[in-house]
């Protein structure tokens, strides 16, 4: 096929609304170029935090200082944490698929508010800078890691009001993201779509848009009183004061643990939508999946107190928190099930966007049960605050949503951009990112056990192989990302042309043109029956 | 600022009103955080909590409540007379809220600056020289009614765009999703001063 | 796995087996099956796609058994961990103060160390304090680990097993030299042991004896000195164990001042009356002392004595 | 979706009952306050506030005539907070 080929519809990156250019972008409320700013803005943050990482790798290979001091290190994991945390992965799938796709996916135009939608892109814009501010204005960069813990933080003397600042907003972009997507899925479905003919990756949405709704302002007004203890000198957390350091703890888990899951579960969405369109077959145990992105949001909201086993808490309160955990650990282990139970006799086309899925899956699985270690009490008093913490995280997060962004990404890119990518460099980028993440994160599970404590400049010589072999991995994994990128940035403009449904999936995005018109549909389409119902295409085979 | 003539929001009083109480869910949470504050603080330290709370002046703050519950009702009558088609009276008990809410304001101000005059502010002498309790005791009065009064200043901005928009007509009968859900947000600052109210005045 | 250095070993590593053995399981097996599905289902083999939708079984069994799974898995964390916190009576104390960047630890007695110097198979409860900002004590080889928070009256214990040395380290970030603050446990002999902390020199405040602390908050010391000084009363100094001379029912009697005699002297002062002082200036003090706080003012007593002896 | 039925319009006279209800309310626990139940007076004061936010939410949020839905979640959500507070005492509260 050639590469200047040219679609004829009108899409809505081409179309023209009342401004042109740039700023026709900066004021369009149109979902799907919300999204895209979404996807950019994200992208470039993430580049910028995963260099920070690699710093941090070199930093690491050897004990004592190599190319920072042990102040420059500990801005540099704060910020690293922080945006990656806070800009990147909370946002991260909701706000760039959930825009670009919700709609599509329930039948409607747009989303319920759009100047919501666009204001919300502001407000993350606002916070996200005032983060990058944190980094340069007078002073020092903030050095609290991204958990801001009492007292230090409210005496460290570096910029950490502007990272507490700018969480704060970044919070309210997320909350009025959610709001709007709660309202959207009840009110903008298609008619015929009855809840249960919904797709998961909406499911998946709405259990996270509540948790945004509901946990969110807690982290909020406890940035506002650690604010307040800087500046106005009311000190809630100050043990000087008769404050309570540990009640900070408490209350910065009851929204940061709901926030990992605000990050796993639309990347479970994401893989949800693929396993299916990939094996031709509809998603095995519907119901279960769905039910369990509600039980895993619901569940999920209390067992804070996991993070805090060793600050001191109750003997009883320790006992809770540890079994809510396991808990939680079960609707996990369903989907697991039922995304191998959906590939199982199914005609599996291994595209790039199902090696992803897959890798997602053995990712996943490894951080889920280093999960469990962290969640039973005697070993979490072994391994808490230790490199075992920091590989749980990277494994679940990186592995988890990290691969379900790019399993998305190349999923739906033919959609989004009406033009297909090169599917072996497609591949030879994931052998890299996969081989490289493995070599990079493994050894800290090591390390971690043998007793390498986290947020460390400087660490004794017998954690070194472990650190070395790390930060080797970490070169690896540089090489598969610029791959990655550099194949899709070539193919936005030169690929050759997708066409409406290149995956043969059955889901309403691809029943309509590539890349969507403005308003996504021409007629609101009636459904009338279940969301992966592959009956039809699959007779012609 | 739509970028297509046809691409107009569309209009779901329905939908914006469960935006609207998810909005108020999260104004609940904001404050719950600071009510969980309290909680602890006040189990930890009751007999403190008793006496800062005794200083507390339970004359405005009982004022204040009486003020705020009429306003409530003002602006549920301005609903109902807005969905009976009757802007006029409308408007007029709207502006009977606008009134309350600045009674209210000016009460706070009062309350505040005498606090000011005998130095009880928070990292002032007298205050640091006070037990821990009624330090935390007062950190928590600024900060929740701090709070409080700046939602009551958004509500108040809130009720005169719905009194300018009921005067140029924008508001109608079959048209009122703004003044509904600007209520709503009205009710939630009372709702929330009831439970502030008893705790920070009367538990003496 | 590891070696046991601690009583707290075994518990913590049968969790941690258990976990990791249903890991391994559950991993290889769950990846096993989709490189097979991948392969047996490949599109270059099969034709069509089966278009079965779910299973209720299926599910219940997917449910039950991790559901079981995961609730061993918490078993065995809690009963690893219930010893933890159940401290022994006969655990020696000591105060961990964690302060920015540095351990030390205070054997009581103005003895202080930067390291942590303990006897062998001795079980040792740390009670955690810090000076500023969290910290956590964490020591890998015992696997225990406590945060040290300011304000918060937090500990930790263990028994150690064998004569070695341990790493220290702080795990709770606190600041520029987090990194930097870690020392050492050095478990001795107890014979070993005593001899080092026979030899730690005094550095720290000594605290006040708990007798003193009574007299300074009753009032004794009104009236009585420490150093000899005839004030209102006798001086205590070297009061213990000497004989003294006082008025019993009028008559000059001798007798020796001891445990009896002391406690007679407080509870009714004017029973026995110091040679050269007045009754009645003293009051009983039955009522503010109980038994116990006379035997710590006695055992105070008894140490200005020991000159007279 | 569904429901596009008439809006239920509450009458003037409701809304002056439902004031005189929470007034009455106020000037309860301003008097009961005044008693010094000491531990009580907490319990008091707050079992009469959640009286006079459940009539604020019922009457003037018109709860009472919205849907199941709004209901149920406007339960939830209080439901969801009564177990944060239980979780964080069963730290603070066996501690
Ligand atoms: C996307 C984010 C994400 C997700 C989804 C999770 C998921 C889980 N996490 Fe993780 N966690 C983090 C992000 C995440 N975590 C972060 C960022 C931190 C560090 C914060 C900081 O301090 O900076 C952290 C820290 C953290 C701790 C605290 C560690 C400490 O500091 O002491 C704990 C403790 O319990 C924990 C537990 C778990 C558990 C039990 C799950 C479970 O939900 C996992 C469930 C999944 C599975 C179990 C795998 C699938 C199961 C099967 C296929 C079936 C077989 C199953 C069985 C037989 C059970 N996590
Ligand atoms: C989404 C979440 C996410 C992701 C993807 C990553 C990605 C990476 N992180 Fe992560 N990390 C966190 C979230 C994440 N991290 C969090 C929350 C913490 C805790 C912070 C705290 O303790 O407070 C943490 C902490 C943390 C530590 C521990 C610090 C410590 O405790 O001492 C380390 C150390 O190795 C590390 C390394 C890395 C590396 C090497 C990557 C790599 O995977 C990155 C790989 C990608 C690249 C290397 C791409 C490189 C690209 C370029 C070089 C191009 C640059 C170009 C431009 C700027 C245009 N991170
Ligand atoms: C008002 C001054 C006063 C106070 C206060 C006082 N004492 Fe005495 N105490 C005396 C006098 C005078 C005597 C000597 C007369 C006597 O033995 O009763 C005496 C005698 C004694 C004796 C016997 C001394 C001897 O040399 O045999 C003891 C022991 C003693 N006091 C202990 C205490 C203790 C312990 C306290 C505090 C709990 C205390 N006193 C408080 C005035 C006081
Ligand atoms: Cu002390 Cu880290
Ligand atoms: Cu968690």
């Amino acid at each position: 096929m050639s590469s200047t080929e040219k679609y004829t519809h009108e899409s809505y990156l081409e179309h023209k609304g009342k401004y042109k250019g740039l700023l026709g972008w900066l004021t369009s409320t149109d979902h799907k170029k919300i999204g895209l700013m979404y996807m950019y803005a994200i992208t470039v943050f993430f580049l910028v935090a995963a260099l920070l990482g690699l710093m941090m790798r070199i930093e690491k290979i050897a004990p004592g200082p190599t190319i920072m001091d042990a102040q420059t290190y500990n801005g540099v994991f704060t910020i690293h944490g922080v945006i990656m945390i806070f800009i990147v992965v909370i946002p991260g799938l909701a706000a760039v698929f959930g825009n670009l796709f919700l709609p599509i996916l329930i039948g409607a135009k747009d989303v319920a508010f759009p100047k919501l939608n666009l204001f919300s892109w502001y407000l993350f814009m606002t916070g996200a800078i005032l983060g990058l501010f944190s980094q340069f204005v007078g002073g020092d960069p903030p050095d609290t890691g991204w958990t801001f813990y009492v007292p230090y933080s409210a005496e460290s003397s570096t910029n950490v009001i502007w990272a507490l600042s700018a969480a704060f907003i970044l919070g309210f972009a997320s909350i009025l993201t959610g709001l709007n997507f709660i309202v959207t899925i009840h009110r903008m479905r298609a008619p015929g779509m009855t809840w249960f003919k919904m797709p998961l990756f909406p499911w998946s949405l709405y259990a996270t848009a509540w948790i945004q709704v509901l946990a969110t302002p807690i982290v909020g007004i406890t940035l506002l009183m650690v604010i307040a203890e800087r500046v106005l000198n009311i000190g809630f957390f100050d043990p000087a004061l008769g404050g309570d350091p540990v009640l900070f703890q408490h209350l910065f888990w009851i929204y940061s643990h709901p926030a990992v899951y605000i990050m796993i579960l639309p990347a479970m969405g994401v893989v949800t939508e693929i396993f299916p369109t990939f094996s031709q077959k509809p998603v095995f145990g519907y119901g279960a999946i769905a039910i369990s992105s509600i039980a895993i949001a619901v569940v999920g909201y209390f067992v804070w107190g996991h993070h805090m086993f060793t600050s001191g808490i109750s003997y009883w309160s320790r006992w809770f928190f540890s079994f809510l955990t396991f808990i939680v650990a079960v609707p996990s282990a369903i989907k697991v099930f039922n995304w191998l139970s959906t590939m199982y006799g199914g005609k599996i086309s291994l595209k790039p966007p199902l090696l992803y899925a897959i890798s997602l899956i053995f990712l996943f699985l490894i951080g889920g049960f280093t999960g469990l270690t962290l969640g039973a009490l005697a070993t979490n008093i072994h391994t808490h605050d230790t490199a075992f913490v920091v590989a749980h995280f990277h494994y679940i997060i990186f592995g988890g949503m990290g691969f379900a962004f790019f399993a998305g990404i190349h999923y739906w890119f033919p959609k989004m951009y009406g033009r297909m990518y090169s599917f072996r460099w497609a591949n030879i980028a994931w052998g890299f990112l996969f081989l490289g993440f493995n070599v990079l994160y493994f050894p800290l599970f090591i390390i971690g056990l043998q007793g390498m404590p986290r947020r460390y400049f400087d660490y004794l010589p017998q954690y070194q192989t472990g650190h070395v072999i790390s930060t080797i991995g970490a070169f690896i994994l540089i090489i598969g990302i610029f791959m990655m990128i550099s194949n899709l940035i070539y193919a936005r403009k030169k690929g050759a042309l997708a066409g409406p449904n290149p995956w043969k999936g059955v889901t309403l995005e691809w029943k309509i043109p590539s890349p969507p018109p403005l308003e996504n549909f021409d007629e609101i389409p009636v459904i009338t029956h279940q969301p992966y119902f592959f009956g039809d295409t699959n007779d012609e085979d | 600022m739509s970028t297509h003539p046809t691409h107009n929001e569309h209009h779901d009083p329905e939908g914006s009103k469960i935006g609207m109480w998810l909005f108020i869910f999260t104004e609940l949470f904001l404050f719950g955080g600071l009510f969980l504050v309290y909680a602890v603080f006040r189990n930890k330290y009751s007999a403190e909590f008793h006496h800062a709370a005794e200083e507390l002046n339970a004359f405005i703050g009982t004022m204040n409540t009486v003020v705020l519950l009429v306003s409530s009702m003002t602006v549920a009558m301005s609903v109902t007379a807005i969905q009976k088609g009757n802007s006029k009276k409308a408007i007029g008990l709207l502006i009977l809220t606008v009134l309350a809410a600045l009674i209210f304001m000016v009460n706070k101000y009062f309350e505040w600056s005498h606090k000011f005059e005998f130095n009880l502010y928070p990292g002032s002498d007298v205050v640091k020289g006070l037990d821990h309790g009624e330090i935390l005791f007062y950190g928590l009065y600024y900060m929740m009614t701090g709070l409080h009064a700046l939602h009551v200043l958004i509500g108040l901005v809130l009720l005169i765009i719905v009194i300018v928009r009921l005067k140029s007509g924008r508001i109608t009968k079959d048209h009122y999703s703004l003044h509904e859900n600007s209520g709503l947000y009205w009710h939630l600052v009372d709702l929330i001063w009831i439970f502030l109210f008893p705790l920070l005045y009367l538990i003496t | 796995m590891f070696s046991g250095a601690s009583n707290m070993v075994e518990g913590v590593d049968r969790a941690f087996a258990f976990i990791f053995i249903t890991a391994i399981v559950f991993i290889v097996g769950i990846t096993g099956f989709m490189i097979w599905t991948v392969i047996r289902y490949n599109e270059k083999r099969v034709k069509k796609a089966k278009q079965f939708t779910g299973s209720n079984t299926l599910e219940i069994i997917w449910t039950v058994i991790p559901l079981i799974l995961v609730m061993v898995m918490f078993y065995l964390g809690w009963i690893g961990f219930a010893p933890m916190r159940n401290v022994p009576d006969n655990a020696m104390k000591v105060k961990a103060i964690g302060r920015m960047w540095e351990w030390q630890f205070d054997y009581g007695d103005g003895k202080l160390a930067k390291e942590l110097v303990i006897p062998v198979n001795q079980p040792v409860k740390l009670e955690l304090f810090s000076e500023d900002v969290n910290h956590s004590l964490f020591i890998p080889a015992f696997r225990v680990k406590e945060d040290v928070v300011p304000g918060y009256d937090n500990y930790l214990w263990f028994t150690p097993f064998y004569i070695g040395e341990y790493e220290i380290l702080c795990t709770e970030y606190c600041g520029l030299m987090h990194s930097g603050m870690t020392t050492k446990t050095l478990v001795k002999s107890q014979e070993d042991f005593d001899k080092w902390l026979s030899e730690l020199p005094v550095t720290g405040i000594v605290p006040d004896h708990a007798g003193l602390v009574l007299l300074k908050n009753t009032g004794c010391i009104a009236c009585h000195s420490l150093d000899g000084a005839r004030l209102v009363g006798p001086s205590f100094k070297g009061l213990y164990g000497k004989t003294q001379n006082v008025m019993a029912n009028k008559e000059l009697v001798s007798i020796t001042a001891d445990d009896a005699y002391i406690q007679s002297s407080l509870i009714n002062p004017d029973g026995q009356v110091v040679e050269g002082f007045n009754k009645g200036l003293m009051k009983s003090y039955e009522k503010e002392l109980s038994n116990e706080e006379i035997q710590k003012i006695t055992e105070y007593l008894k140490t200005l004595g020991i000159d007279q002896q | 979706m569904k429901n596009d039925k008439h809006p239920h319009i509450s009458s003037y006279n409701q809304h002056i009952t439902v004031l005189l209800v929470l007034l009455i309310l106020t000037f309860i626990t301003v008097a009961v306050s005044g008693l010094h139940f000491s531990t009580f007076s907490v319990g008091v004061a707050l079992i009469i506030a959640s009286v006079k936010g459940a009539t604020v939410l019922t009457y003037f949020m018109h709860l009472k005539y919205e849907s199941l839905f709004l209901k149920l979640i406007v339960a939830g959500v209080f439901l969801v907070y009564a177990l944060v507070i239980v979780l964080t005492f069963t730290d603070y509260l066996l501690r």
